[in-house]
């Protein structure tokens, strides 16, 4: 049965105002820009993101309003440091108050991966006597039953809806993903609901000839969306390199707020939809693409 | 002078490294700094990358973020994030390194917030995996520019743990053994035989007088303390290999 | 560096007596038969065996006495029910007597995977009320500190060996694997040394153009042997298929002591090496290995 | 009797699976079940198996274990074993098969010891994966030879738990919701209402009473008992082709 919708359709229908949402799961690739942007066309609200390190995308969210909550590793802007939606919220609450929740990069993991595992929580050593833990909700200190050393307990995230990019998938969700995949089998596990924004779409028996590469069972997909291109300005293995001067770009053109609002209408509100984005790009849409090939050694996985 | 201070922080790094080790890389200078002990002292060294990719040799071209196609390519290992931070928990790392926007005496790192964190006067990034790094390596590297606002007596918010506030503390909160075994600044070079930073090195340009002015806490200095060793000219031909427009070292 | 070293000599300096040794990762495929004989050929003692599903092998090393210990979920012979050697020795003490840790599938797989994050435990809501859990050291009933819901906290396993099977590796101990995985990755993360048998050496550029495909970094690889056939009668996706009637077999001909005697002598005793096995296997070798071929589509790793 | 037992068993089974189900599969008469379930009334189905392989169409050819060759050729998606475990316990599987060589009247399964564990008379190989499945599954099916000894008053060891020694056990120990929903023998067909087996049906060539002489425990009817259902002829070409020389079902 088709999962296929288009990107507008998606978001309509699966991330209602005051979703939890997981993106930028493969920390500064395959994040899914596209939809970040139709959850900010459609003008969402009350969200909570949920992500390790989401580069830009977070930013942009926050600074369009659409955000109440955080639990993150780091926000910001990887290739220049601090960002300016980001703070703006968090130190002035504009547009809005965000509520922060601290996390590490191996704590988020464990939270999802408690989510993924279907455990309410999972013990770590790390964190012990770090500031992110004190006071926490999304901690607790215990004791390991056998030595009694301490360990601190990492609460179960599940998120409403995780938001991923794969580089192919079938109509039902059956998609293969390569590169670096951060915490987004996890996520993608732990979340009720899964939208795959796919770079292309393929037929299943090209899926099923390699399951060890399968991302999730597409029973657990609410959702496809065919959306070449929906990771620019983060790169796709394979697909696309990363956009380096676009995040500088946006450094530079949001430090303040009517800045920010530029950009967003250049880039976001005055955009329809992808398609639109790739031409407003140009010709660097055309080189991102120019890649090296580098084809994986063959697999029989005959019987 | 014939070199710059990145160069030099690079090469001063990358003598921390020893053969064999494995370490947890981060971008720019440690990056730098792990490729360069590799092709002098360190051959045997693996670097591991906290989004899932494990390398020996520099990716095909240069990197601005560890999830670039390019660091995928050639790769000995690529999956999730977690495996990476395992191997940190299991106590296989021996060196990780951490940058921040503040560190205090103690190696307490802090890259969260400036001011009351329910009402920051700067909201910084976060933790990333620095945190876990510096709770989990058998030791740490701090990488930082030196400036008294940064070299702070003690951190308003301890993001990434050092020694907390002295020896026995990291065993007490639960922590396992590590911590800074060095901080490399834009002046200096610190040590931390007992929990403490003690000042080791001052960069060509420097005396120990001037890297005082420039830290928040008072100086203590290390026996034996003296000029910072420079990068050897085998050092310097292999960082400008390694970052040919000097993007990282020389910007 | 080249860790290429004969089943002998792995064997000899990888796993003395006492050690704690997991195999059979994958479940009911690519089991490291040729290791475990090699084994039984050394007059290993005292070991620990660790695995989910051991199918045959477990019960061969039980049967030749290398035994002190077994934490398992299943022991016995999948194609034909109860293994006659597991039996004998846990109901008569013959050839001698061994402690067994009960488990199921799920808590050897979280013990496993404990020892691979490096935490002390991990809790799971499978076994309550079960009497594998009753009384037994390896678990310890705790609570969920958010909802003080019952968790039966499982211990970590850190077996001193992991034994595993893999199509392809460099002689570095980078290697391929494909098909299911069960415990495999798991096991070799948690083992604090592992021993590869590969079927095919390869160079390391083939290993290095699919990196998602790697089990685990080779750092943590300290002997690799190659050895075709090392999993013969268990199958080996893409190389040879289940020989079924050898574990028939084998059940028939182990019904007694004299006849358990009689098959170790034939099949492991007498039999120099893997490869003599395999010429004692004659044409029905040929036959397994004649597979259809079901090609991976391809990855383009480009950049 | 145009049809064997097995392939009774094996109609019964594949009955219980509604349509869009997730079914941790076993291996024989389970797996037909499935099969022959999805071909039928639920062609939305999805079979696990705790290997780590997700599959929806019957292997290209025919299995002696879940870790054949050809049952990874095709998989939806194929990888550890945590994977298909935590489906399980995020309670996202709706039935799992369970066999054993000891049932009781709650529905308990033992398949580690007969008599003492710590000097069995017989040493069963033990759970594999039954004990999580009986512990985490919305509902399992038993499928058991009928023998008086098999089907016991109460088991000597709970390998699998049931429902425990009978209503709000499961919750007390800290189990989720589940248990068996039926039992399914070579003579007959339990259900457990309230967390004891009543007798629903008993297969053609049986009546109750012959269940009665061969049920270890005192056998109470379930409302509008009677004679089980045969399979019908679909069931049984699909049974026959997947099963084309009956050594699941007719062996």
């Amino acid at each position: 049965m088709s999962k296929l919708v288009t990107m507008g359709e998606a978001v309509a229908e699966l991330v209602p105002d005051g979703s939890s949402v997981v993106m930028g799961t493969c920390l500064e690739s395959m994040i899914p820009f596209a939809a970040g942007h139709e959850l900010i066309r459609r003008g969402r609200r009350d969200l909570t993101l949920i992500g390790p390190i989401s580069d830009i995308l977070f930013d942009q969210l926050i600074g369009a309003g659409c955000v109440a909550r955080v639990e993150a590793a780091w926000v910001g802007n990887v290739s220049a440091g601090l960002g300016h939606g980001y703070r703006r919220a968090a130190e002035q609450g504009r547009p809005r108050r965000i509520e922060i929740v601290d996390h590490s990069n191996l704590s988020i993991a464990l939270g999802l991966h408690a989510g993924a595992l279907g455990v309410p929580f999972l013990p770590t050593r790390s964190l012990l006597g770090s500031d992110i833990a004190a006071g926490s909700a999304a901690f607790e200190e215990q004791r390991d039953p056998w030595s009694d050393d301490r360990l601190l307990a990492v609460r179960a995230i599940r998120p409403d809806i995780a938001i991923v990019a794969v580089q192919r998938s079938d109509e039902e969700g059956d998609a293969h993903v390569w590169g670096n995949l951060g915490v987004t089998h996890d996520a993608v596990m732990a979340a009720e609901r899964v939208i795959l924004l796919a770079e292309e779409i393929v037929g299943a028996d090209e899926i099923r000839s390699d399951p060890n590469r399968v991302l999730v069972p597409g029973f657990r997909v609410s959702a496809v969306v065919h959306s070449p291109g929906a990771c620019h300005p983060s790169p796709v293995q394979g697909r696309y390199r990363r956009d380096h001067d676009s995040y500088g770009a946006y450094h530079e053109a949001t430090r303040d707020e009517d800045g920010f609002a530029d950009w967003l209408r250049e880039w976001v509100l005055d955009v329809p939809d992808r398609d639109a984005y790739l031409e407003l790009l140009g010709p660097r849409w055309e080189e991102l693409r120019d890649l090296h090939e580098a084809l994986a050694a063959p697999v029989d996985y005959g019987w | 002078m014939g070199f710059e201070i990145g160069e030099l922080m690079v090469a001063a790094a990358a003598r921390e490294i020893r053969d064999e080790e494995r370490v947890f890389v981060g971008m720019r200078l440690p990056m730098l700094a792990f490729f360069l002990a590799r092709r002098t002292h360190a051959p045997g060294t693996v670097g591991i990358f906290e989004n899932g990719v494990v390398r020996d040799r520099p990716s095909p071209a240069p990197l601005a973020t560890m999830s670039d196609t390019p660091n995928v390519v050639g790769a000995l290992w690529c999956g999730g994030m977690l495996e990476p931070m395992s191997l940190l928990q299991r106590r296989e790392v021996d060196v990780g390194f951490i940058g921040g926007a503040e560190v205090d005496r103690f190696g307490n790192v802090n890259s969260s917030y400036i001011g009351d964190p329910r009402r920051p006067n700067v909201k910084l990034p976060g933790s990333g995996g620095g945190a876990d790094i510096a709770s989990l390596a058998r030791r740490i590297l701090l990488i930082m520019p030196h400036d008294r606002r940064r070299l702070t007596e003690r951190v308003g918010y301890v993001t990434s743990p050092g020694f907390g506030d002295g020896p026995g503390w990291r065993s007490r909160v639960g922590l396992p053994p590590g911590g800074p075994s060095a901080l490399i600044t834009t002046m200096a070079v610190f040590r931390f035989p007992d929990g403490e930073a003690l000042l080791e090195s001052w960069h060509p340009g420097f005396d120990a007088d001037d890297v005082r002015r420039e830290t928040g806490w008072d100086v203590r200095l290390a026996p034996g303390a003296g000029p910072t060793e420079p990068p050897s000219d085998e050092d310097l031909a292999v960082i400008q290999e390694l970052d040919p427009e000097g993007i990282w070292t020389r910007r």
